[in-house]
Order: C-alpha cells, then structure tokens, then sequence
C-alpha cells in the first residue's frame, strides 16, 4: 500500500544533527528513533529507551530496548547512543542546540546509559523526543561520526545516506524531487499503520498541491492552503482535516526609547495604556473569520492549550473596542494616535500579509497609523533579530521541546546569559526574568508549571506581546486515507492507514 | 482634457488606421484614470480607516450576490476593487514605463556604443552585461534597494519605492536591449549611408544616434512593448519579495498575485478584472507600438 | 582562433570575479544565513557562536578573500543547507533545467519563426491579428498564472498530463533524463509550454517586425524577379536577414532560462536551477548562491560568445570583425 | 526581324502612378506603348526619372509598394497581365523572364553567396542538380566575364566590387533562359571592355535564341551599338519610338534631338558639354549660378603643388571564415598605387571592373584603412602610415560620391535632413531657414524639384539618387571631391549640366576631383590627367589628351578600341 503526499517544504538532509527544521526532524523519524518518543496524545513515551530515572539531579539513567536492529543489519547498543550522542555534541552539529544543556553521555554497560546534564534540568525527555540514534559501526565505516562542518568543509555521507531503527527505510532520496520510503520489515515496534511504501513529494507551489491531489497524483497534502479548503472539501473523494497548531502568531512591540517611525520622541509604547489600546482596537473575531476562514483559534497568552504553562484563565484577549481604544490613547497623552511601523513576513505564516493589512486597517480607525511593511522571511527574520522594527510578527511554537518554557527563555527574557535568543523588542520584567531563571532548575513538574502560568500572567497583563491566534493545522486527503493530525504539525504517517 | 480630445485627429492626419486609434485612445483613457484615480475612484484604498475587513471578497456589482456599493466588487482586505484597480494602475504604470524607458535609453545607448566601436569598448560593455545577467532581477534589487537605503537613509519610505523599483528593473533589463542593438549596430556600421556619414566627417555620436539608431529602433520597440508586461509583473514580485510597494498600495501586479490565491475557491474577479487591465493596456501599447515602428520604415508609410 | 579563445577566456574569468565580488556585497542585503540556520530558540550568543563559525563575522573583504582563494583551488564550498557540496548540487540539477529549457526553446522557435512570418506576410489579416493578441495576452499574464491554468485544464480537468514533478527518469551516468520515458515526456509538455510562452511572443514579434523590414528590400525584389518560390523567399532568404535580433534574444532567453526559471520551475515543482537557487536565495545559503551565480556567469560569456560566431555565421560581413 | 512572331512583350496605353504621402498622386508613366519581337533588343532612353524603371518593374509585377497600375495593358508572351496577381497567366518570373535591376548593389542579399544566389533559381526552374547548377553558374560568370569565377562564387556581395556585383545580377537574370529579358541599365559599372562582352552576349542570344531585350540605357554608344529599336522617353511619356537608324539619325522629336545632340564625344576634347536647350535654364541654372557665386573664392587659382598624393598603395581584403580569427586567405586589391593630384586638377581614374578604383576612393576618404603605402592631403599624411589621429576638419574638405547611390542614402531620414547634415555640421549656414534654402538651392543645382527635400530615398529613380548624392557631396563645400562613377546612371543631358557644374566649380574655386568613371568619353571632355589601372596596378598615367591620343599601354589602347559610340549604329556595324 503506497502513500504519495506533499508538502511545501523538502527534507534538506538526511543528516538529522546537521539541520534545525521541525519538518525534516519530522520526516526523518520515520527512518529513526529516539529513546523516547512521543505518542498519539503527544505524551512522552519509551521508544529506544524502556525506562529511565534520574540517579542523581544531573544524570539521568536511560535502559535501553533490546534485539533492535539498524536497517542495515547491525545490533543497537549502547555504544550507538554515545555515539550518537558524542555526535551532536559536536561543535559542528548544527542541532547541538537541541540538545544544550547535555554535558556526556557514558555507557554503563551494552544497554544501559548515563547521560550527564549541566545541573538539574527538567525538559531533558522533551529534548531526547528529538534526538535520533545513528548506528556507530555505520558512521564509522562512513567516516560520519562527527557530522558536517562547514567551518571545515567536511561533508559526510549521512546527507544522502539514513540508517536507522525507525519504522521505515529511505529507498530513494532526490532533493525537490522525491523521497521514497519503504516499510522496515523488522522494526522493533507492532506498526499501527499498514502502509508499504511512502512516496513523498514536496511541492513548493499551493495551487499545485492541490492541483496535484484534486487530479489523484497525490493521496495527501499537508498543509493545504486555507482559502482552497472550501473547494477540496466540496469536490467528490477528498476531506480536510485539521486542527489548531501549536503555533502560536503573535504581535512583538519595541520596548526601546524610540520608535524607528518617530525618531526623537518617546516610544509611546512604553505606556502600557498604549499598548492596551493596540489590542483592543484588533477584531480578533474578524480577523478569525475572514483572514484565517474560522480556522484560527483565538488566543490571549503566549502557548497553545496542550502546552505546559497553559492556563485558561490567561486565555483572555482584551476585547475588541474602538472607543475603549481611544480613550486609553487620549489618556496615555495620544488623542490623535500616533505613527508607527508595522512590519512582517508574507510568506512564513499563515496569510501573514492579509492578517497584517487587516490589523493596520483596524488601527487605522483607531488613530494609530501603522506604516505596513511586508518581506520575504529571508530579509525578514534577520532585522527583526536586529531589533529593527516597531511592531512585527511573530511566531512562536515552543518546538521542540513543546514547553512554556521556551516562551519565556527566549521571548520574555533580557538578551543576556543564553536567554532572551528571540526577545529583540527588549522587553524586561524582573518577576519574569526571576520566575524563568527557578523553573529552569526545578524539577518538580507542578511547582515548575506554577511558575511558568504567573511568569505568562505578567506578560499578559503588562501586554508584552499582543497574542492574536494560533494558526491552524488543515490538511487534505482522499477518502480512504486516515492520517491523524497532531498540533506540532508533524506528520506521523507510522499512524496512517490507506484503503 | 484637450490633448486627449484633439488626439484622434492628429493621428488621422498622420495616416493611422482606425485599430490604432483606437488602440491609443484605450491607452490614453487607461493611463487618465490612473492619473486621475485620486479624483474618479469611488473610495481610496490607500486610505487604511476607510475599508473594512467585513466587506471582504464581494463579489461584483452585477452578479446575484453583488454590492452595489462595490460596482467590481472587493478584495480579500474589503477594498473596493475598482478604486485599488485605479490606484494600482499608477504604480503600474509609472513603475512599468518607467523602467522600460530607462532600460532602453541605457540599452540602447551602450549597444550603439558597442556596436559602433567594437573592440575594447564592445568587449567591455559586453562583459558588464553578462555580469548583470549573471544576477536574476531579484537580487538586482535587492542590492539597489539595501545600496539605496545606506546612502539615502530616508530611502526605506514608500515615496522612494518606486524609485528603487525603476532602477533595480532598468538595471537587469537594459543588457537586452544593448545585445540587440548592438548586432543590428555592427551590420548597420558597414553598410553605405554610414560611410557617407563618416565621409562628410559627423562625429561618431551623430552617426550613432541620427543615421543608425533609427535603423535599429524595430527591435527595440518590439521588446519594449513586450517588456512593458513583465516590468508589471516584475514589480509584483519584487513589492512581494519586500523591496518594492507596501502591501497597503497594491499595483495591477499585485493584485493579480493576490486575486490568484482566491481562484481556486471561486473568487474570480480579485485576479480576473486586474489581469483584464493589464491585458488591455498592453494590447493597446503593443498596436501603437507596431504602427510606431512601422512608421519608422518609409517604405511601409503610405497607407495600404 | 585560439588568440580570440583565449582572449575570451580571459574575459569570462574578469566577469566570474566581478559578479563573485559583486555578489559579496549583494549577500549583505539578501538577509542573514545565521538566522535561517539557527534554531527557534537559539540564544544570541548561540547565534553569535554559529556566525563565528561559518566566519560570517569577519569583515566582508575577508570573507569575499576566502572565498576567492577557495574557489581557485576548485573548491566552490559546502551548501549552509545540505552541507552538500556545492558542485554536486548544481551537477546533479543541471539534467533537469538542461532538457526543460531545450523544450521550451525548441517550442518557441518551432512555433515563434513560423509564426512570426506569417504575420509579416499579412499584417492586417485576421489570423495574423488573433495570434498576436493571443500572444499579447499570454505574456501579460503572470507565469504563476499561466502555469496554474494549464494545470488546471490539463492535469485537473481532463487528466491527460502530470501536474508537477518530472515523472519518470533514467540515469545515464551522471545524467538524469526525462527524455526517454513516456511520463517523463509528458511531465515536460506543460512546464516547457509555460516557459516558452514569453520566449515565444518575443520571438514571434522580432521576426515579424524584421520580416517586414526585409520584405520591402531589394534584394527581396530581386528573388522574386528570379521567380524563386514564395516559401523559400520568406523562410530561407528573408528569414535569415531577420535573424539578428531573433539569435541575440534567444541566447539571452536560453541563459535567463537556465539559470532563472525560477517561477515555473516552482509552479511546476520541478527539480531544476531555478528551485535550487530559489531555495539558497530563501535560506541565504551563501556559498551555493556564490558558486551558482560564478556558474551562470561562465554560462552567460559562454553564450554569448556562441551568439557572437552565431552572428559571423549568419551575416558573412561580421565575420571580418567578430574577434 | 521576326515581325511574324507574336511579341514577347506589348505595352498598350500604361499609365503608373505612385500616391505621395501629401495625399497627392504622381504619374510617372502616361500612356506608354512599346512592343518588342522575339529577338528584338529595344532600347528604352530618356530623361533621368522619365519613368523607364517604372515600366521595368510594371512589367514584372514588382512596383515598388505604393505604385500602381491606373491604365493600359501589358502582353507578356501573348498573355494577358494581370495586375491584381501581378503577373501574366503561365509566364513565370526568372524563367520565362528575366530581370537586371537598375541597382546591382542592393539587388544582391548581403548573407548569401553568390554561389547560391547564382543557382537557385536553376534548381527551381530547371531542376537542376547542385553540381549541375554549380557547372552552368560557373560557365555564366565566365561568360559575363568574371575574373576567377570559382573563388567568387564562394564569396558573398560585399566583396566583389560594384561592376562585378552588376555582372553576377546579369547573369542571374539570364541563368534560367529566359524569353524577355528587361535590362536597366546592365552595363553603369562596367568598363568599355567587359561592356562590350556583355553586350556581346546580349547580342548573341538575341539572335540565336530569339530573346526579346527591354534595355534601358542611357549610353546612346551601346544603343547604337545593339538596339533595333528605340524608344525615348520624356516625363512619363513615350516621344519617339522606331528603329535605332531612324531615331539616332533623324530624330523628329525635339526632346530626341536635343538628346542626342547632348552625347559627349570622345574623338575631341570641348569646353563644355553641350546641354539641352529649354534645360540648361530656368530654376537649376539660377541655382547653380547661386552654388558658384557663393563658393568661396580661392586665393590662388594655379598650383602645381600636390593636394593629394597616393604613394606606393597596397590594400589587402581578408576572407576569413565563420569562426572568429579564423584565418581565411587574402586579396591584395591594389597592388603598389602611387600618383598624385595637383591642386584644382580633375584627375581620372579609369580601369577595368574590380581592379581596385572604389578600394583606392574608400582609401583615399577614409573609410579603408591601408595594408601599407600611405596617403597625403596637402602633405600630411590621413592615412597609412604615420597618419594624423585626429583627421577632423580635414573630413570637410575631402567628401566622397559613392559609387552606390542608393545605399549611401539613408533610408530613413528625409532628403532634406541628409542633404542639411553636413551643412549644419560645418555651420556652413547662418540658421536653419538658411540650411533649408541652402538644400533647396543644392537640389535644383542638380536639376530636381526643391519638393524632393520632403521624400524619401527610395521614393526616386536611380539617376535622381544619384544626383541626391552629389548635391550631399557639394553642400560641405570641400575642396576635393573622390566622385565614384558619379554620372553612371544619368541620361546625358542631365549628365552634361551635372558635369558642367562640377567644371565651373572646380574653375572658381580650385575645387579638385578625383573622378573614377567607365564613360571614357566623359574622362576625356573632363579630366586634366588619367590614370589607367588594371588589377589593382597602375598602368599608365598621362595628361588626357595625350592618354587618349596617343595611348601607351597596350590595354589602353584596346580600351580606346572598345567604346561604343554614335557613329557605329548597329546596322552598319553589322553590315561592315
Ligand atoms: N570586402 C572585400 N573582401 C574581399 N574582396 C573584396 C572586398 N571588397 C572588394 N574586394 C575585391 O577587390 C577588388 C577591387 O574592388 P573595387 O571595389 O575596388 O573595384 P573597382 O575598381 O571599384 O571595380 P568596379 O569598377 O567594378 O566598381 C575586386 O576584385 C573585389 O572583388
Ligand atoms: N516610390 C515612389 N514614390 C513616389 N515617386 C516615385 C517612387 N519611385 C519612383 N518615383 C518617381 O517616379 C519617376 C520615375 O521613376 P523611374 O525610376 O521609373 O525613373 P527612371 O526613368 O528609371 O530614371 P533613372 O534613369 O534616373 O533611373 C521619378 O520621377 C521618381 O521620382
Ligand atoms: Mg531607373
Ligand atoms: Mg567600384
Ligand atoms: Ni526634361
């Protein structure tokens, strides 16, 4: 039984250390495995490893599963995951952030590993859910154990090579071509999918996906394009299905004296009333129904539902409303608004543009004039880590680890101490910067969500980011195919069945 | 107002066929309103406050399910589409023309030069060219809009967009122009009437620009007019790439980049009546264009 | 012979160094690799860490001088996105891009000469004025478009041809070909037809616009007072005085197609230049848009030299100058 | 002779009008009327842009685009003319008839050799093979008199010279034998010796093969020499028309009298040529009393020092191939030249067809550089060795008359802006009001209407081109003028006023001319000094009246023998 699918985006690498995309980490765990995995419900669950614990607040304890075989035969031991591990902690592992907090891994015996974390740190599970293991006698033979350096200007042959333990084998693997995977006879787990071949195609273009699923060249799309749902959900022998991503799109606001619109005058955004006033005049409702098609889930804090951190009663969007709008512009000292840049990708998120003309649309009729600017993410994403914007898009989907945690470590934090990575608004507030810092050590799962729920409060209630929805996840399929969707958008087609 | 009036008979008095006339009228009226869009369109989709995202995607006036407050209906933002149509059509056409001129002034320029002299000068101006095909229209402009912005600071503004688009346009756009010249140049060079121009003694630029540029204009007028599309179309890509106009003053090209998405859902008229427009004024460009250019050869003049 | 080969060699060399030097300075406003590479999360100073690495924090003279001394060793670099090198990349699209542009230029002489003559020969006749209009049509509307309604008709609607990809391919050596399988010549059809609309107009305009030009020439008189055949007056003798413009466009058409067929390769998912060079574009991937753009400069003076002896085979009086 | 046989070609009543751009219509041929027998070789003369090229192209369907046919009707063969397809019912284009364009130059397309432009028409009329073809153009070219016929037939227009071209259209026309040949003016180009093989040829097949000959000329010698018949033309119109004994003998129209008393002779050396009666007054001669008046008065009329000197000449032509620095092989065209002209002198230089004249002119003006020797004007040198870089003013006093009117003309800027360029360009004139009437005076100096400031090139006859581009030449008042046949397509009266002009110029002024020319009766009335060249070498060189008395160089000699003049009408010829 084959699956022939697409999506926009093509593997880059087989190499899973070599790259930091959530799609090709998604793809290629088809081919391998992690030591834990996560499961239907996203929950954590053992995959090469059958147990862990932590022996002491820093090492952790791994008992490996036994009689898995690589694809190319060979035993899966211990040995292979220090390796694999000694590998991504290699400075030219491109994915060695993934996996930053990890000092060593030791093998205790064939099947039994320690690895060692730098102090008390709890998402390390979350963190190994995307760490892939390698075969040793494979990466030794290939001359692969360290990955590529392009420092170096060493290529290895795990770019175009993948030998797994996963439920699949990369058969062919041609870059905008195609790859085509193979079922993997000898995986270790029972398959719930009854699928014996996997032909991928990534296919840039919408229209053509759909184009290309509407003529029966293809059984699945995913992502397909949100305008076009109407239309494959009325034609006979397709469904959508979809779901509300993780992903979460958000408004940043600059927190420096300045605004680059009004050079030498005060940053009125400095003035929570300012800011207050930018949230109320957006019709969220609106934006949902005609931008996102109904699609959308509306949100007021910074993480999706399923997220740690998650909190109902953050959960509030300030009301949409033009006068209340006013008002707190005319009392912030701005009766007649003010100017402002409006910057953001058109083709990172989902209508993008169209959800930025509609917000600048509405601020407009609230007084405040937002100069729009719209690029493409390659220019994008480099000036607004340089801070040089106003008010800009964002995108936040706390992957991998799938943790508040993230939110707070890289958009709420100052820019110092490996903090604040994405935070070039430069917004600072010390309950946050306090309640991070102590639930990044605590290993108690309900104290560390408790913080992590009061530090996402203060950011609602000082508006450090207007939160605006979280995107949603639509895929289209003929009839026949069951695929489930997850909110991390991966596709996790060991799940999948055809008819 | 007048010149638009008294147009017709000076082009009959000028022998040119009623298609012609017509064609140039079409022009002329497209590139009116456009001028005149502040004044005759309806609403002013530049004007942020004034559409409202409820109204998006009606369909238009004349169909069972049309606003008549929208006589084209509205796009995915709720403008009403005429009105952007009107305003796009400027940009279009001030941006388009512009770089079409530009490039084929400069083209034209360097091919005669190259043409004409041969040697060092064609093999330079010839290696400068395949440097800037060596760079798609893209980077091209990016390098302009990133060079403009460092020198002129105030360049990052929406005034100066345009600007920035003409020159990134011309830029990559002006070597096609400068090859073909340049071959017609060197056939022309040895021909007899040039002799005799370098016999009396004119001086090399005269040569150039009055006896043998008229004789090479038909292929640089084919290619401009055909030009005229994609530097349309161009824009678009180059305003959606973020180096041109912002997503609040959408030319023709855009539009129909927009319009394009909804097609599929059955949202025809975002794409279909931008498209039309540009259609039509290219058509128009391209008969005028053909009747200029046939006018350039005495030997076609007397009408048939 | 080998003076002027050399001499262009020489020169092909100059114009590789300036467009590297000028695409260095370009790379700066195109945006910032560290930033697509890094991950979500990544801190500043992981970011700073990774800039340090690729050495993208030295000065921009540095950066362009190690390159040069790179590539003159024959080293073009590794992809910042496959850490593939950069050779291979560009190798292993060449096939794909190679045959699409061949089509697609092949449809668009085959149809555009013919049709062009025809309008010359009756420039008020009816058909003449439908296939112009039509043309006019087709090149002002976007190729994006032009490519999604083929799709439409073609794949969707009637079902007769692939929507995307290159179908089936057969590796000949290094050399992957769509040629010789049925599915792999019917995936060429619509991405080469969308490809060649452009070229096509264009070309079917110059001819015609030369042609007419011709016709009314002496020398045209003087064939038809031999009696010669109205076919082989206009396609062999007229023609070939009109084809000038046609061979300079065309060389000009068959580089930007090669290197830049960025829109219908996307449209059409097919795996060629273009994509890959949209793809480094996007991702800021500096050495394969280095080394590409190295590629198509060579590619360009390549051409164009071959246009220039073009010229000299055409039309006997260059050939005293062409060198 | 065949007065039986039906007629190759019968003209009843033709009428051809161009429409003029200003809306109004030019008759240039009203109520014409000619027949010519199988056989018969009529001779078609008349005034410069009276209408014979017109007739010419009528009968061949090819009128130049705005021309049509308002009245009469032509019988090519006994079949009917159709003028809507532009030919006759079962006669067929260059094989039933063959044409020779007035103007050879451009007749002839610049991509393709002459080879195959030679043999097309073979293969698609005769259906002949390529070798076959490539036999029978190689015994043509050899018939017309090509020099290494094998090596031109590889080669392509540009490199054959003016006469060579004419010869390769000729025998073009007469490759597929055709009944009715119409010839306009065959033989401009060529010198007396080639002339007389062409003519020859003609001649011959007439009378063996029964070819009916439309020759239009205006040398009343080869008229005399091959004509049966002749027809006059004045203004459109036919004025005379009967057996060439009849009309050179006892022409009955005033015109045909006037014209051919106007005949330049060789046998003696006058003033002046004579020019017709009611010509040589009204608008053109106020005109050209206006032209000498205001030429500026040279200080010192006689000088025997050199104002232009050709020492040791050698121009080498490179045939090289398509591949670029291909090495092709070379042609040395002028082989070791030297002479020199004195201030005020017109000095003649005559020659065989290809033998290097228009290499020597081109040389001389700039335009080819020389493989060695040099050139000096007035003592510097402006070309070869050690020559000035920056010519500059020197260009104004050396202009040129191509040898090609028609192409030296630019197809695409109105007479009156050609003929003003150089005027402006010097600021010969005070403002462009003045430039205008400067043309204007320039244009009826050569016997036109001042309104041909307002047309294009191709909208004249070739004689009328001709003059055009003599009055260029005039208007940078320059003080050496290289005339490259120059006179080669004008009927002789017109010839006459033209040549006298250029006499009382060079009388005022010092004007000097280097004048290259076949018509040796030309040279003789104009030329103070000849030279004689032979494949690309001088052969001889003397003062006029001794070269033509007294001729030196065997070749010269035969020259001498070879013109056709009045006198030796064909009937007596034939008879003797
Ligand atoms: N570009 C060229 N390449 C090669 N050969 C050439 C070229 N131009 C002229 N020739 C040759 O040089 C010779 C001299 O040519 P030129 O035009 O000077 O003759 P000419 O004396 O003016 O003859 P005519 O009286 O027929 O005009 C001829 O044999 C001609 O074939
Ligand atoms: N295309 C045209 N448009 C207008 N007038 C023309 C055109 N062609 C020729 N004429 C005019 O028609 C007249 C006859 O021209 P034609 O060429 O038949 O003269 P011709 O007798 O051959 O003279 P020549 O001996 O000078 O060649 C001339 O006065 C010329 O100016
Ligand atoms: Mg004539
Ligand atoms: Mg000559
Ligand atoms: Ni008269």
């Amino acid at each position: 039984k084959t699956l022939r699918w697409a999506s926009p985006t093509d593997i880059t690498t087989l190499d899973p250390y070599a790259h930091t995309e959530s799609f090709t980490t998604s793809m290629l765990h088809h081919v391998f495995d992690p030591l834990v995995r996560r499961g239907r419900t996203l929950e954590l669950e053992p995959a090469l490893a059958v147990s862990w614990k932590t022996v002491k607040p820093d090492t952790w304890r791994f008992e490996l599963r036994k009689n898995v075989k690589f694809h190319n035969g060979n035993p899966f031991t211990a040995d292979d995951v220090v390796a694999s591990i000694n590998r991504i902690l290699d400075p030219g592992a491109r994915a060695r952030g993934n996996l930053a907090t990890v000092v060593k891994a030791e093998k205790v015996d064939d099947y039994t590993v320690d690895i060692v974390t730098k102090g008390p740190y709890p998402l390390l599970l979350n963190d190994l859910a995307g760490i892939y293991i390698l075969d040793k006698e494979w990466m030794e033979a290939n001359n692969a154990l360290k990955p590529g350096n392009i420092a170096t200007g060493v290529t290895t042959a795990a770019s175009t090579t993948a030998i797994g333990t996963g439920p699949f084998k990369v058969e062919s693997y041609k870059p905008d071509a195609g790859t085509v995977f193979v079922v993997n006879p000898d995986w270790w787990d029972k398959p719930q999918h009854n699928l014996t071949r996997i032909e991928f195609k990534p296919v840039k273009s919408d229209a053509t996906r759909v184009a290309a699923l509407l003529s029966g060249e293809l059984d699945l799309i995913a992502p397909a394009p949100l305008q076009d749902l109407q239309r494959i959900s009325s034609s006979q022998g397709f469904k959508v299905i979809e779901e509300p991503s993780l992903r979460l799109i958000m408004l940043s606001l600059n927190f420096r004296p300045e605004l680059k619109a009004m050079p030498g005058q005060k940053n009125p955004l400095l003035d929570l009333k300012v800011r207050q006033a930018m949230w109320h005049a957006i019709d969220l409702e609106t934006i949902k129904k005609r931008v996102m098609r109904d699609k959308s889930r509306i949100t007021g804090t910074l993480v999706a539902p399923p997220v740690p951190g998650y909190a109902k009663e953050n959960d509030q969007p300030l009301a949409y409303d033009t006068n209340k709008a006013k008002q707190l512009l005319s009392e912030a000292g701005y009766p007649n608004g003010f100017k402002t840049k409006l910057n953001c990708p058109n083709d990172r998120y989902i209508n993008d543009e169209q959800t930025c003309v509609a917000i600048a649309s509405m601020w407009a009729k609230a007084g405040i004039q937002a100069e729009l600017q719209t690029e493409s993410r390659a220019t994008y994403f480099p000036r607004q880590d340089r801070g040089e914007f106003d008010v800009s898009m964002v995108g936040w989907a706390t992957l991998p680890p799938m943790d508040g945690f993230s939110v707070l470590s890289s958009l709420l934090t100052e820019q110092k101490e490996g903090y604040g990575g994405s935070n070039s608004s430069t917004y600072i507030n010390p309950q946050i910067e306090e309640l991070t810092r102590k639930a990044a050590v605590e290993l108690d799962e309900t104290k560390r969500r408790t913080m992590l729920v009061e530090a996402l409060k203060a950011a609602h209630d000082t508006v450090a980011y207007i939160p605006l929805h979280q995107q949603p996840v639509a895929w289209a399929v003929r009839d026949g195919v069951e695929v489930p969707q997850f909110p991390d958008e991966y596709v996790r087609l060991w799940f999948a069945t055809v008819k | 107002m007048k010149t638009l009036a008294s147009s017709p008979g000076f082009l009959t008095r000028i022998g040119a066929p009623i298609s012609v006339i017509a064609a140039a009228l079409l022009a002329l009226v497209i590139v009116a309103c456009s001028i005149l869009a502040s004044w005759i369109a309806p609403y002013d989709p530049t004007n942020l406050a004034s559409f409202d995202l409820m109204n998006a995607e009606l369909p238009p006036a004349f169909t069972a399910e049309g606003d008549s407050r929208f006589i084209l209906g509205t796009d995915n933002q709720g403008r009403d589409l005429l009105s952007a149509m009107l305003y796009g059509a400027r940009v279009s056409i001030a941006i388009g023309g512009g770089a079409v001129l530009l490039a084929a002034t400069l083209g034209v320029t360097l091919g005669l030069l190259a043409g004409y002299f041969g040697g060092r000068v064609d093999a330079l101006i010839m290696r400068i060219g395949d440097v800037i095909l060596s760079f798609p229209t893209i980077l091209l402009a990016l390098l302009v809009s990133g060079i403009a912005r460092a020198v002129f600071p105030g360049a990052a503004t929406a005034e100066w967009a345009p600007v920035i688009l003409i020159c990134a346009i011309a830029i990559h756009e002006w070597v096609q122009y400068a090859r073909t010249v340049r071959a017609a140049t060197m056939v022309e060079t040895a021909k007899d009437y040039v002799r005799a121009a370098k016999v009396i003694g004119l001086p090399p630029r005269r040569i150039m620009l009055r006896h043998i540029l008229p004789n090479v204009m038909s292929p640089v007028l084919v290619i401009s007019t055909i030009n005229l599309a994609a530097a349309v179309l161009t824009e678009a890509t180059l305003s959606f790439l973020g180096v041109g106009m912002p997503p609040t003053y959408p030319s023709l090209g855009t539009l129909i980049r927009i319009g394009n998405e909804f097609v599929f859902s059955g949202i025809w008229w975002i794409a279909l009546f931008p498209a039309l427009a540009l259609v039509i004024l290219v058509l128009a460009v391209n008969v005028v264009g053909d009747w200029l250019r046939d006018r350039f050869n005495p030997k076609l003049r007397v009408k048939r | 012979m080998l003076k002027v080969l050399l001499s262009r060699l020489g020169q092909a060399a100059l114009v590789m160094l300036v467009v590297s030097a000028v695409s260095f300075v370009m790379f700066r406003y195109v945006g910032d690799p560290v930033a697509t590479m890094s991950r979500e999360n990544a801190s500043v100073e992981e970011k700073a860490e990774l800039r340090r690495s690729l050495g993208l924090d030295q000065p921009l003279i540095v950066q362009y001088g190690r390159f040069l001394g790179r590539t003159l060793r024959g080293d073009l670099g590794i992809s910042y996105r496959n850490q593939r090198p950069v050779t291979e990349l560009i190798a292993e699209r060449l096939p794909a891009t190679l045959e699409l542009v061949l089509v697609a230029t092949i449809l668009s002489l085959a149809l555009g000469i013919p049709l062009g003559v025809l309008c010359a020969l009756k420039p008020d006749g009816a058909a003449a004025r439908l296939v112009q209009a039509l043309s006019l049509v087709g090149i002002s509307t976007p190729t994006f478009v032009t490519g999604i309604v083929l799709i439409l008709v073609f794949a969707v609607s009637l079902g007769w041809l692939p929507s995307f990809g290159r179908g089936q391919v057969i590796d000949l050596g290094w050399w992957s070909t769509g040629l010789l399988t049925a599915s792999g010549l019917k995936s060429l059809l619509l991405p080469g037809i969308t490809l060649a609309l452009y070229q096509l107009t264009l070309i079917m305009r110059l001819v015609r616009a030369e042609m007419i030009d011709v016709l009314s020439s002496d020398y045209i008189r003087f064939a038809k007072a031999r009696g010669l055949p109205k076919r082989y007056i206009h396609f062999r003798l007229a023609l070939r005085n009109a084809l000038m413009p046609v061979i300079t466009v065309t060389g000009l058409q068959i580089g930007s197609l090669i290197a830049f067929a960025i829109v219908t390769e996307t449209v059409f998912q097919w795996p060629g230049m273009g994509l890959l060079f949209i793809q480094a574009v996007s991702f800021v991937d500096i050495p394969v848009m280095a080394a590409y753009l190295l590629f198509v400069g060579l590619l360009f003076v390549l051409i164009n030299t071959v246009v220039d002896i073009l010229y000299a085979v055409v039309d006997p009086r260059l050939r005293a100058r062409s060198a | 002779m065949n007065a039986q046989q039906p007629p190759v070609l019968a003209i009843e009543g033709l009428r051809v009008e161009y429409p003029l751009a200003n809306g109004t219509v030019f008759t240039a041929v009203e109520n014409a009327s000619l027949v010519i027998r199988p056989g018969e070789i009529h001779a078609l003369v008349g005034e410069s842009g009276a209408g014979k090229t017109t007739i010419g192209n009528t009968v061949m369907g090819l009128l130049e685009k705005p021309g049509r046919i308002a009245a009469g009707t032509i019988h090519i063969d006994g079949r009917k003319f159709d003028p809507a397809k532009g030919s006759a019912e079962g006669v067929v284009l260059g094989r039933d008839v063959g044409a020779v364009f007035q103007d050879p130059m451009t007749s002839l397309n610049p991509l393709f050799t002459i080879e195959s432009q030679l043999t097309e028409a073979m293969r698609f009329h005769l259906k002949l093979d390529n070798a076959q073809a490539r036999a029978r153009a190689l015994e043509l070219l050899q018939a017309v008199g090509i020099p290494e016929p094998q090596r031109r037939l590889k080669a392509y227009p540009h490199q054959l010279s003016g006469g060579q071209r004419q010869r390769v259209v000729i025998a073009a026309a007469l490759s597929c034998g055709p009944k009715l040949v119409v010839a306009d003016e065959p033989t401009t180009a060529l010198d007396v010796s080639v002339q007389a093989q062409i003519l020859k040829l003609l001649r011959d097949l007439a009378d063996q093969r029964g070819i009916g000959i439309l020759l239009v000329t205006h040398n009343m010698g080869v008229v005399a020499q091959i004509a049966d018949r002749v027809t006059i033309m004045h203004r459109g119109q036919v004025v005379e028309t009967g057996t060439t004994e009849e009309v050179l003998r006892r022409p009955k129209a005033v015109y045909a009298r006037a014209l051919i008393g106007a005949v330049p002779r060789i046998d003696a050396r006058l003033d002046r040529f004579p020019v017709l009666g009611e010509e040589g007054k009204g608008r053109a001669e106020q005109a050209r009393t206006e032209l000498r008046a205001r030429a500026e008065r040279s200080t010192q009329t006689a000088d025997d020092t050199p104002i232009l000197s050709v020492e040791n000449l050698c121009v080498d032509y490179n045939t090289s191939g398509w591949l670029p620095g291909s090495k092709g092989h070379r042609f040395r065209a002028v082989d070791g030249v030297s002479f020199s002209v004195r201030r005020g002198e017109v000095f003649g230089l005559v020659g065989e067809s290809g033998c290097g004249k228009t290499t020597i002119a081109n040389v001389v003006s700039g335009l080819v550089r020389p493989t060695s020797g040099q050139v000096l004007y007035r003592g510097r040198s402006i070309a070869g060795e050690g020559a000035v870089r920056r010519i500059g003013p020197l260009r104004q006093a050396i202009q040129m008359i191509f040898q090609d009117p028609y192409s030296s003309l630019n197809g695409r800027m109105r007479i009156g802006s050609i003929l003003s360029e150089p005027i402006l360009f010097y600021r010969l004139a005070g403002s462009k009001a003045e430039a205008e009437s400067d043309v204007a005076r320039l244009i009826e100096a050569v016997g036109l209407d001042a309104e041909a400031a307002q047309r294009f090139p191709h909208a004249f006859s070739g004689g009328q081109r001709q003059r055009l581009s003599i009055a260029r030449a005039l208007g940078a008042r320059p003080k050496l003028i290289v005339c490259d046949e120059p006179t080669s397509s004008l009927d002789v009266s017109v010839q006459a006023q033209i040549l006298n002009l250029l006499k009382d110029l060079r009388d005022a002024t010092g004007l000097t001319l280097l004048l290259i020319s076949h018509d040796l009766a030309v040279v003789r009335q104009m030329c103070d000094r000849v030279a004689v060249m032979r494949q690309g070498n001088l052969l001889e060189q003397a003062n006029a009246e001794t070269l033509f008395e007294r001729p030196q160089h065997p070749y010269t000699q035969e020259l001498l023998s070879l013109v056709p003049t009045l006198d030796r009408i064909r009937g007596e010829t034939r008879a003797a």
